[in-house]
């Protein structure tokens, strides 16, 4: 075991907060990104439900079958 | 197609003189503006006047990039050039020079000038205007890569700088080492050869990327 | 010489504008699109000219998809299209903007033959100014004057750019030359040409036109 | 036959042989099968790297213990510019094979790759405050990670502006292309400019020397990264396929069959 004590390991040698720092804003960043995608996938449902409600209720014109000229 | 091109483009730009002096007026603004920032000491001129006539000469190529395609994108001669018998690349490296004679070359017959205003010695000036010459173009041909992407886009004007300017930064880099070289006496052609390079590499690839570019906005609309 | 479009779909943003659209069109055929507005005429026409690109489905020309590579290559130089944008630029003047719009056919028309056709639309007196004094109409000309000049650059019985492709031709036009432009594209046609085009006004084509309608109830 | 009112162009004709991995009904299922496993993976690898990194390895000679930072700054930096070069790769398929998912792959990498881009440059200001004294030293590999990161701003930036779809995946495709063929000229000259005006002293490029269990926690914090990147971007590319097939059949049959699961 590298550190004599919890307290040393915190405290890094006295650079903690370049460290700690650094990793804490990395993890920080990833947790973001995790949890924007988790979000995003909730909505995305509720969203796409909402677009095919949208388009089944649309009045569209029929598909023309327009054959074209001979 | 190439030649009545570059014929008709230059005519524009000289019918429309007001605009090439604009750019050319921000250029010598630009390089004016620095000694009232940094203050007029002499030494410290020198030391920073090559970079800063590099940086004034990006910035006034990049001004006038949107001006390359926009008005033909907007009265639907650029469509017609893509049904030409013409390769696109071909055609776009037309509208490039035409671009880059109306705009770099001006900066580069300008800043012997300007080097005058930095109280540059005389023997830094040819270098600096050759790398002026070698760079400028490579600019015009990145930047009109970054022009094409941006037609027609909402935020155009500001997002075609965040595009190009991490590409112009080597361009810089090479352009004012090269004054920086003669001005150690180590000699400014391994710089200036780098600045050829990248005219050849600019050459061969900007326009092909920018013609797929150009026909990605007239196909969407 | 032919002109074939499979199963066509055309989306605009989120709507879809026609779906399952086929057509073809052989040398010496004229083809009228009909639609009430925002049924997709003008999307129809580029992608038929290979200025944008189908949802789905393909469009021929000699049997090549135009999208190609290779199919682009000969498509380009034979289609000649007018679209709703004026293609004119206001700085120069109709002779200048007519010579480049002409310098990228295969056999570009020279000064003379541009300023014949400038005459023969009426421009007489404006060929030396900019075109940015003439009037809308005025400016319609000088890119209609290209129909002309392409035609009368190869000769009678080539054909530089064989298929036309006209959106609106007869807009801003009077009707002296409304009719005079009908008659240049039935002698198109005539040559062996093939012309494509929308229009809401009624022209006197020597020849009939077949029809191909668009959405809505028509 | 009574076809489903909605407009729902035809779905993307059987594609055999390989491509058919191009079409996005079997992409988004081949990515599915990518997500837990990697992401497991990634946890493991990140614990035990750290474990390793931060309980294993000796204090440095020279500079004591701030040169743990090592362990994710030389990791998200090597992230940085790998995931921009296989954004590159991607562009140039979809370029030539005109095949719309790997422009979307391209695109869902993009944001995971600017995330890394920033944290090798937060993490190296940190590292070099106590070491060099300065957050910023314009050192050759920093700087051009700098440049990097304003290359994938303009990456998103320009896919994010661009409202056609299909012009912004090729417009993004152009850019990411013509943005990797700088980057070995941006990383050369900054680094001929750094020697020119101050000389090699500060440069990170001389890490401290490695003892094997440093080496073998970055490593491993590297494979982690690498694990993460997949697990994230697959599931971007199963969002954007999903709300860009939203009309297909397959799409609708997913959305009943979450619905009923949902009610169930």
């Amino acid at each position: 075991m590298q550190w004599e004590s919890w307290s040393a390991f915190w405290h890094m040698g006295g650079r903690a907060w370049y460290v700690w720092g650094s990793y804490a804003v990395c993890f920080a960043l990833i947790a973001l990104e995790v949890a924007q995608l988790m979000r995003a996938r909730r909505t995305l449902w509720q969203k796409l439900r909402r677009l095919a409600m949208l388009e089944n209720t649309d009045t569209l014109p029929p598909p023309p079958d327009a054959s074209g000229a001979a | 197609m190439f030649a009545a091109l570059l014929r008709r483009d230059l005519l524009l730009a000289w019918r429309s003189r007001a605009d090439v002096l604009v750019s050319l007026t921000f250029f010598i603004i630009v390089a004016c503006l620095f000694p009232f920032g940094v203050g007029s000491d002499k030494e410290l001129l020198i030391r920073i006047g090559p970079g800063v006539l590099w940086v004034a000469a990006l910035l006034s190529v990049l001004l006038s990039l949107n001006r390359l395609f926009a008005q033909d994108y907007a009265d639907g001669t650029l469509e017609q050039w893509l049904l030409s018998d013409t390769p696109a690349p071909l055609w776009v490296a037309a509208k490039i020079l035409a671009h880059w004679i109306s705009t770099g070359l001006p900066l580069v017959l300008i800043s012997p000038l300007l080097a005058v205003l930095y109280e540059l010695p005389a023997e830094w000036l040819p270098t600096l205007a050759v790398s002026l010459l070698l760079g400028t173009p490579i600019l015009a041909l990145l930047g009109a890569v970054g022009a094409a992407l941006t037609l027609g886009v909402r935020a155009g004007g500001v997002l075609i700088a965040l595009l190009v300017l991490p590409l112009f930064v080597p361009v810089l880099i090479f352009g004012a080492g090269a004054v920086q070289a003669v001005a150690d006496g180590t000699g400014a052609t391994p710089w200036l050869l780098l600045l050829g390079a990248g005219d050849l590499a600019a050459l061969s690839l900007a326009p092909l990327a920018c013609a797929a570019a150009l026909r990605l906005a007239v196909e969407s609309g | 010489m032919m002109l074939e479009a499979r199963n066509l779909a055309c989306m605009k943003g989120e709507r879809l504008l026609f779906r399952n659209l086929n057509l073809h069109i052989q040398a010496g055929g004229l083809l009228r699109v009909l639609g009430p507005n925002g049924a997709g005429k003008t999307s129809l026409l580029r992608i038929l000219c290979s200025l944008a690109v189908p949802e789905a489905g393909q469009v021929l020309w000699n049997g090549q998809d135009i999208h190609a590579r290779a199919g682009r290559e000969i498509f380009a130089p034979a289609v000649l299209y007018l679209g709703h944008a004026p293609m004119i630029n206001g700085l120069l003047t109709p002779l200048e903007n007519l010579q480049l719009l002409c310098a990228a056919d295969a056999q570009p028309a020279d000064a003379d033959i541009c300023a014949a056709a400038l005459r023969a639309m009426g421009l007489e007196a404006a060929l030396a100014l900019p075109c940015r004094v003439l009037s809308a109409g005025q400016r319609r000309r000088v890119a209609l004057a290209r129909l002309h000049a392409s035609r009368a650059a190869c000769g009678q019985n080539a054909l530089a750019r064989p298929l036309w492709v006209l959106d609106e031709p007869f807009t801003a036009l009077d009707v002296a030359s409304v009719e005079q432009l009908a008659q240049t594209i039935t002698a198109h046609c005539a040559a062996g040409g093939m012309a494509i085009f929308v229009s809401h006004q009624e022209a006197p084509f020597g020849l009939p036109a077949q029809t191909l309608t668009l959405g809505g109830t028509a | 036959m009574n076809e489903h009112r909605s407009p729902a162009p035809q779905d993307t004709p059987q594609l055999t042989g390989w491509r058919r991995f191009a079409s996005p009904a079997l992409c988004y299922r081949l990515a599915g099968h990518f997500i837990r496993p990697c992401t497991k993976l990634a946890i493991v690898l990140t614990l035990a790297g750290l474990y390793l990194g931060f309980f294993v390895a000796p204090t440095d000679a020279v500079q004591g213990e701030v040169y743990r930072i090592i362990f994710i700054h030389v990791p998200t930096a090597w992230m940085s510019m790998f995931i921009y070069l296989i954004m590159a790769f991607w562009a140039v398929v979809g370029l030539v094979m005109k095949t719309r998912v790997s422009f979307m792959l391209m695109r869902a990498l993009a944001p995971t790759g600017a995330i890394f881009c920033f944290l090798a440059l937060w993490t190296g200001a940190l590292w070099g405050r106590p070491t060099w004294g300065s957050y910023w030293v314009w050192d050759a590999r920093l700087t051009s990670q700098l440049l990097l990161m304003f290359l994938y701003l303009g990456f998103i930036a320009l896919t994010h502006s661009i409202e056609d779809l299909r012009r912004a995946d090729f417009a993004g495709a152009i850019l990411a292309l013509v943005g990797a063929l700088n980057v070995p000229v941006i990383y050369f000259s900054v680094k001929w400019w750094s020697t020119l005006h101050q000389g090699a002293s500060v440069s990170l490029s001389k890490a401290p020397s490695m003892a094997t269990t440093m080496l073998v926690a970055m490593l491993l914090v590297a494979l982690a990264a690498w694990a993460y990147t997949i697990a994230v971007s697959m599931v971007r590319l199963r969002h954007i396929i999903l709300m860009r097939e939203r009309r297909s059949t397959w799409v609708r049959a997913l959305l009943d069959a979450q619905e009923q699961k949902e009610t169930a």
